[in-house]
Parts: structure tokens; C-alpha cells; sequence
């Protein structure tokens, strides 16, 4: 089974030389640390920074230099700044080869769920619908199962969707999983787990074709 | 042309009960800290405020919400605000949510005089539920309408009496569209030089579409996730 | 009768203190020579600057600094350039308070034409139709009749349209006239021109209310 | 993400017969000289070029019409150009003549996914002609598409091999939109430098829209109406 950190790993293995990535609030955030070596790829944060650095050094940060997630970053050489009509004009013209964002819930046809529990919880979608409506490429990293072992790869969200048809690929603390025509195709096993462990875990059609490989971290 | 108030108190002259307000700012990055003290001052009520953020419980927009001026908010993200939450799912708060992206086209779109443009963002969603949807190169795509403010207030970092801005790092965001969408648009400072001082290449926003401005005092510029690595 | 330099001078008396002016080709350009004094206007051009001062002293011009006529021309102090789709945010958004510009043809409806002659003469409208199509107050400076001493206040306009029911006022070298729901209403005769003359050189219905002053220069 | 190419030649690189290509400039001004000649050199025929204007007969884009490589022209305004009106009138050449807000917002648009807006630029006029029209608070409108281009080719003063543009003045123009609408966006620029050598806060087109840059040479910037006053 793998960690969050892990995750992010196997994730960081999609990364190609030249993309632009937004990179969505936790799990997602993690990717920039594994960029695998030889890949120079450049962060999108959708508030307003191209070519993102790491956190600043202690006593540098900056209350005008922040990310998505409103945490203090730096600004790598190359980088710039830009207001939010043309951030999003990025994301939706395309310009942004790859979004990694967390989820609540994905479905079988690739909708997913993320940004409002009714009644209960509602931060509000912040640029994920945008995101996810734009993008070409679409990871979602979370965890297969919720807290109450319930999974979370389903015939169909019953959370208010964030979009629709949209996610490519799956990466889970289970496995690696794509977006096929007829359901969650199981590419990869987390070290350690089984077939039949995912299978357990999936509630939406999981198409296992052939020896399924355990992945390389 | 000169723009320039001599601060929040006169800038904010003819804001009103039930007056729809553009507040700019991403989180608590950017926000206009002087104006949103002299609203709280002026204790104008029934607002309804078009900001990406609510703010936090006891800075920015929370500090309209914890004396209950604000009657509709418009945005994208309301996350790191309890009371917020409170009054939203009590039903005193109306929210409207909306894509970041739709949000930060329709304000530019209120301000360019485009009424309406077709977005991909949110078809399928809640978002798309009685608004038009239309397909081009195969995909579908959903009408989004232009927003306007009686006032759009913004907060830039340099800027002189002709109302021209300059903005600083990521707290550019949404300031530049909503200063495009207000019938009056106020712009609060850190420093008002006067016009010839800034580059004219080099200046976010032009001053058309500014109406009054002010140097602001006191920016306390409040970090919201402090992440740092060590010095050593 | 007005020389187009005098058409200009009466226009720049209807300059307002604070105003965003946008000035076409022609004798609209001129008009920035006589702006009252005490009134302070600032000058869109909309190929992408605002606060364009006066042509360049002999030797300083600049290639990367032009107008919309594509003269070589100055920046005041407080200037800022801007790309086109911003220019016409501008002006489509309602922030420019005036705009003059030149004319073929304009209808007692507030019609204008000026930018094709079918056959003959195919300019492109350039920036004209966004600015006739957003302005609020929007002043043509024209000849009142053709070189073929022809009527260019019509009825309707016979050249393709280049806005529909926009034109507020009209100054000619003839007459100052306002679009009023019945037709062009005579505000102001040029010095020496009778309300006779005017009458003949309007084929649009010219509605003459009392005694028309002539104007002061 | 290291976009430099040596030159003109590596830049036009997959330019071919039939594309549609959008040329930065306004006038003469802030037009891609070097590639230009590239393309004349090429000899590319069947061009659909999207332009606001179309050059003088001897320079810009005078010198691809020429050359007779241009089928179709999308502008705002031709009136400098003998040989376009020739070409044009004659029927050798098909040309769309589009408001120049509409223009710059098409292309605005083609590069930010919003596939059609409603403008009221055109209404009742030859433009409308086809055109969906809707009210919007009174007033008529009609709905515009999106423009791309295989092949979007601009002109910047300033850039670092990120593919980050500076403009200079109004040079900027239609720049800054093509460079967002192109599939593959070529920018030549006056001095390329490394990346941090520009302000970050100072870049008017960012480098993620660009795929290909290089230093230009030669550069003539020809003035169409030279107007000065006297020394005296």
C-alpha cells in the first residue's frame, strides 16, 4: 500500500520533459518533490505564478508571493506573474499539459467529485471545475477508500460532480488505474497488494486485462 | 486627471446599503485592507460582495461577515472561513459559487462590455443547471454571464494620481478585472507617485478604468500558511 | 462655413473635464489642438495607448510608438500602453466618454457609413464598428455634402452600415446637429450660413425648432 | 524549458502550404520582420493569414501578397495596400473584414478556450450577417468565434529562451493575443536574454504560449507616417 508521499511518487513517473503543471492542493502539491532526474517541467499555480519554486527560506517569505493553496512559495528564474483571467486562460485554452488534483469520488465514465459535501460541507470549487473541463490530461491521486472503507471509484458519484468525462488516470495508495471506455482499467498494484485487494476496493467495473505489474518506485 | 482621495473614508463615499461590491484578492493575498476597515466602519449593510474569498474569521471579507453587512457572496472558494460556513449552511448567507476561471472571465467580461461568453468549466454540474449549453468542436459549453459592482474596490502595489497600477507578485489575481467591472472603482496603494513616475510599459492596469485612489496605511498583509524551510 | 480645422475647433468645445477621448482619422485627430482651457481630456488611440501626447520633436520619433493612423507620436507623463484586446475592453466596457470620427453617410436614425464603397473602395472598418457600437457619446465630423455637392444626412444611409442608431451629434462644416427621435435637429448654423442652406443640404428630415444661433468660435 | 532556436529558418520550421497563420503588428509596427522574409523565402502558397492590417505594398505582409502566397486575408483594416485592393477587388484574394476589437478579442478568445462571445461591434452591418443576434440589457448583439492558427508569429522587443515577452510601446497590439492563439507560437524578439534576466512582475506575455523563440537581425522598423514637429 502506498503513502501519500508514495503516491505523489509514482505520479511524478507521468511527468514529461516540457509540460507546464498545475498541481492541486495536497497529495498533488507533493509531486513537485520527485520530479524524476533529466524532466524539467515548469508549475502552473491558477492564482496567478508560472515556473513555482519550493517554500521560502525562513524569514524570506513574502505575503504577495503565495500559491493556491495560500502558502508561501518562491519564484523560480523565468517565472511570472500574471492576474487571473489569464491564469484561466491557460487552463482552459489548454496551455497546461497535465493537472494532478485530489478527489472525493471517481466514476467508472471518468466524472469526478471534490468540492461539496451537501449539507455538511462546502468550500466551494474553487478552480477545479475549470481545471478539469480544460485539461487534457487529468490525474486524480487519492486514497481508493474513504475512512469508513467505502470505495471510492464508483459506477457513478453521488457527490454534487465537479465534472464530467473528464479524468485520464487514477493513482491510489492501491494502484494505478486508467479511464477506458468500459470502466477502471487496473494498470498497476501498489507494492504488496493483490488484484483481488483492488478488486475489493472498487465499487465501479474494474477491467483487468492480463498480468497486472506491481509498480517501480 | 487626477484620481486621487486623500483616504479609505473619502474613497468610499456613496457606498451604500445593498450596493453589490467588488473586492479584490486571492485568499488574504491582495486584498484592499483600508477600504474593508472603512466598510466595517461605515457598517453599510445588505451587501452583496463578488470576491474569490470570504477571508478569514477576524481579517478581510470575515470581518464584514462576523457584523452580518453581507447579505449575497459571490465566489469560487469559502474554505478557511467558519463563520462563513456557519451562516451559509443557516441559510442567512446567500452563495453563490463559481468556477475561478468563470468567475475571473465574467468580471473581465463586465468590464469589456461582453455580455455573455461560452465556457467549458462546470457543464454537467450544478453550475450549468439552467444556463444554456452549447456545443462547439464536439464538446460542450455552457453561457456565462458578465458581472458588474456599484463599487469595485482593489489594492495594488504601486500607483500614481492618474489611477494607473502596479501590482505585486501573486497579489495581482483578481484586482485587475474587477477594477475593469466597477461603475466606480476605488484602488487603495502602498504607494501613490504621480503620473510619469511609473513606466507606461510596465503598468498592470490603466488608469481608465480607475475613478478614485489612495495611499493605504497600515497594511498589515496577514500570511495565511506560513511554509518555510529551514535556514540553515 | 467651417474649414474642417474650425469643424475641429467647434467639436473640442464639447470636451468635458475628465474625459476619455478616442479621436478617428482626419479632421476628428485635429481636434486635439483646441482643447478648452481648464479641461483636462485624455487620449485613447486604440492600437494600444492612453495619454498620447502630440507628434514627436523632429529626430526623437519612434518606430514602437504610434497612433492609430499609424503617425509616429508622443506619450505624456502617466501614459500606459496596452495590447488591443484590452484597447477594446476599453472601449467596448463604456470607459471612453467620446469619440469622434469621420463620415461617409449618417442617417436622420443616428445610422453612420464609413468604411466601404461597394466596388470601389474597401478600407476595412478598423476599429470604427466597436466604437460606434459601445460609445455613449459619439460626435461625427464630416463635410455636410459630398464633392458632388450631394447631401451626406440622408434618410437613410445608401453605403454599408458601419453602426445602426449610435450617432448622437453631428458637426459639419455647416451646421452643429443633434439625432433626435424625428431626425437631425439644428443646434447651431456655422457663421455667415443660413438655416436655408443648411435645409438644402440635408436630404434627412431637418428639424428646425425656433431661432438657430450661430456659433461662437 | 528551453524554447530558443537559432533563427528564423529553425523557427518557421513545419510552415506549410494551406496553413492558416496569425501575424502579430499593427501597421507596420511591432510586426515579425525576420519571419516574414522566412516566409517569402519558403515560398509557402495558399496562406490564410489573420492580421489586422495586411503591410504596404514593399514591406509586412505586402511582400507575401506579392508573391501571390496569401489566399485569404482575416482583417480589420487593409487601406495601406494597393496590390491587396487589387487582388481583393480582382477576387485572387478572399478577405474577411472584422471589427478590430472583435478581431483582438477572436483571437484572445481561440487562445483562452472560450470558443464565442456576444460583442455588439457589427450589429445591422454586413458583419452581422449570418450572425446570432441577442439582447443583452437592451442592446443587440451578435455572437463571434474564436480564431486559432496552426502557426502564430509575433514580434517582441524583450525575451528569455522560457519564451517570456516584454513589449515596447505600441508595439504590443495583436501580440500579445496571437501568441495565446497559436498551436505553435513563434516569437522573434529584438534581444533574447536568459531566464531571470526579466522582472517577473514585468512580462506581458508569459512563456507558456510560446513554443519557439530567437533573436531576429536586421530589424528595419519602418515608419508609415513619419509626423514630428520642427526642432526649432
Amino acid at each position: 500500500m502506498l503513502s501519500k508521499t508514495q503516491i505523489a511518487q509514482r505520479i511524478a513517473q507521468e511527468l514529461q520533459n516540457g509540460w507546464y503543471v498545475n498541481l492541486g492542493i495536497g497529495i498533488p502539491t507533493l509531486v513537485a518533490n520527485y520530479i524524476p532526474k533529466g524532466i524539467e517541467v515548469e508549475f502552473q499555480s491558477e492564482n496567478g505564478i508560472l515556473g513555482m519554486g519550493p517554500f521560502p527560506i525562513e524569514g524570506t517569505e513574502d505575503a504577495d508571493l503565495i500559491n493556491a493553496g495560500k502558502q508561501t512559495i518562491t519564484a523560480l528564474p523565468g517565472a511570472v506573474y500574471f492576474d487571473s483571467a489569464t491564469s484561466f486562460a491557460m487552463i482552459r485554452g489548454q496551455h497546461v499539459q497535465l493537472t494532478v488534483l485530489g478527489g472525493m469520488e471517481v466514476s467508472e465514465t471518468g466524472d469526478i467529485a471534490n468540492w461539496k459535501i451537501p449539507g455538511k460541507m462546502v468550500k466551494g470549487m474553487g478552480g477545479a471545475m475549470d481545471l478539469v473541463a480544460s485539461a487534457d490530461n487529468i490525474i486524480v491521486a487519492m486514497m481508493h477508500t474513504n475512512r469508513a472503507g467505502e470505495s471510492k471509484l464508483l459506477k457513478k458519484c453521488s457527490l454534487p460532480l465537479t465534472g464530467v468525462a473528464c479524468v485520464k488516470k487514477i493513482v491510489t495508495n492501491l494502484a494505478v488505474l486508467e479511464i477506458v471506455e468500459a470502466g477502471f482499467k487496473l494498470i498497476e498494484r501498489a507494492p504488496g497488494v493483490s488484484v483481488e485487494e483492488i478488486k475489493n476496493a472498487t465499487e465501479g467495473n474494474l477491467i483487468i486485462d492480463g498480468e497486472i505489474p506491481e509498480m517501480v518506485l | 486627471m487626477n484620481k486621487k482621495v486623500a483616504n479609505a473614508e473619502e474613497a468610499c463615499k456613496g457606498i451604500e446599503n445593498g450596493m453589490t461590491l467588488m473586492l479584490g484578492g486571492f485568499g488574504l493575498c491582495g486584498i484592499p485592507e483600508n477600504s474593508i476597515s472603512e466598510l466595517v466602519n461605515l457598517n453599510v449593510k445588505e451587501l452583496t460582495c463578488i470576491s474569490n474569498n470570504a477571508g478569514v474569521d477576524d481579517f478581510g471579507l470575515g470581518l464584514l461577515l462576523q457584523k452580518k453587512q453581507i447579505k449575497k457572496m459571490i465566489s469560487s472558494y469559502v474554505g478557511e472561513n467558519d463563520e462563513f460556513e456557519r451562516q451559509m449552511l443557516s441559510g442567512e448567507l446567500e452563495v453563490d459559487l463559481i468556477p475561478q476561471g468563470s468567475l475571473a472571465e465574467r468580471c473581465r467580461a463586465g468590464g469589456a462590455g461582453i455580455p455573455a461568453f461560452f465556457t467549458p468549466a462546470g457543464y454537467g454540474t450544478e453550475v450549468a443547471e439552467g444556463k444554456e449549453v452549447r456545443e462547439f468542436n464536439g464538446k460542450p459549453h455552457i453561457l456565462e454571464s458578465a458581472l458588474t459592482a456599484d463599487f469595485a474596490i482593489v489594492k495594488a502595489w504601486k500607483g500614481d494620481t492618474a489611477g494607473n497600477l502596479v501590482f505585486k507578485g501573486t497579489a495581482r489575481n483578481f484586482n485587475p478585472m474587477m477594477a475593469m467591472a466597477g461603475t466606480i472603482t476605488i484602488a487603495e496603494v502602498e504607494e501613490l507617485v504621480e503620473p510619469g513616475e511609473l513606466n507606461p510599459n510596465e503598468i498592470h492596469t490603466a488608469g481608465i478604468f480607475v475613478q478614485r485612489i489612495f495611499q493605504g496605511t497600515g497594511y498589515e498583509k496577514r500570511i495565511e500558511q506560513r511554509t518555510v524551510r529551514p535556514k540553515n
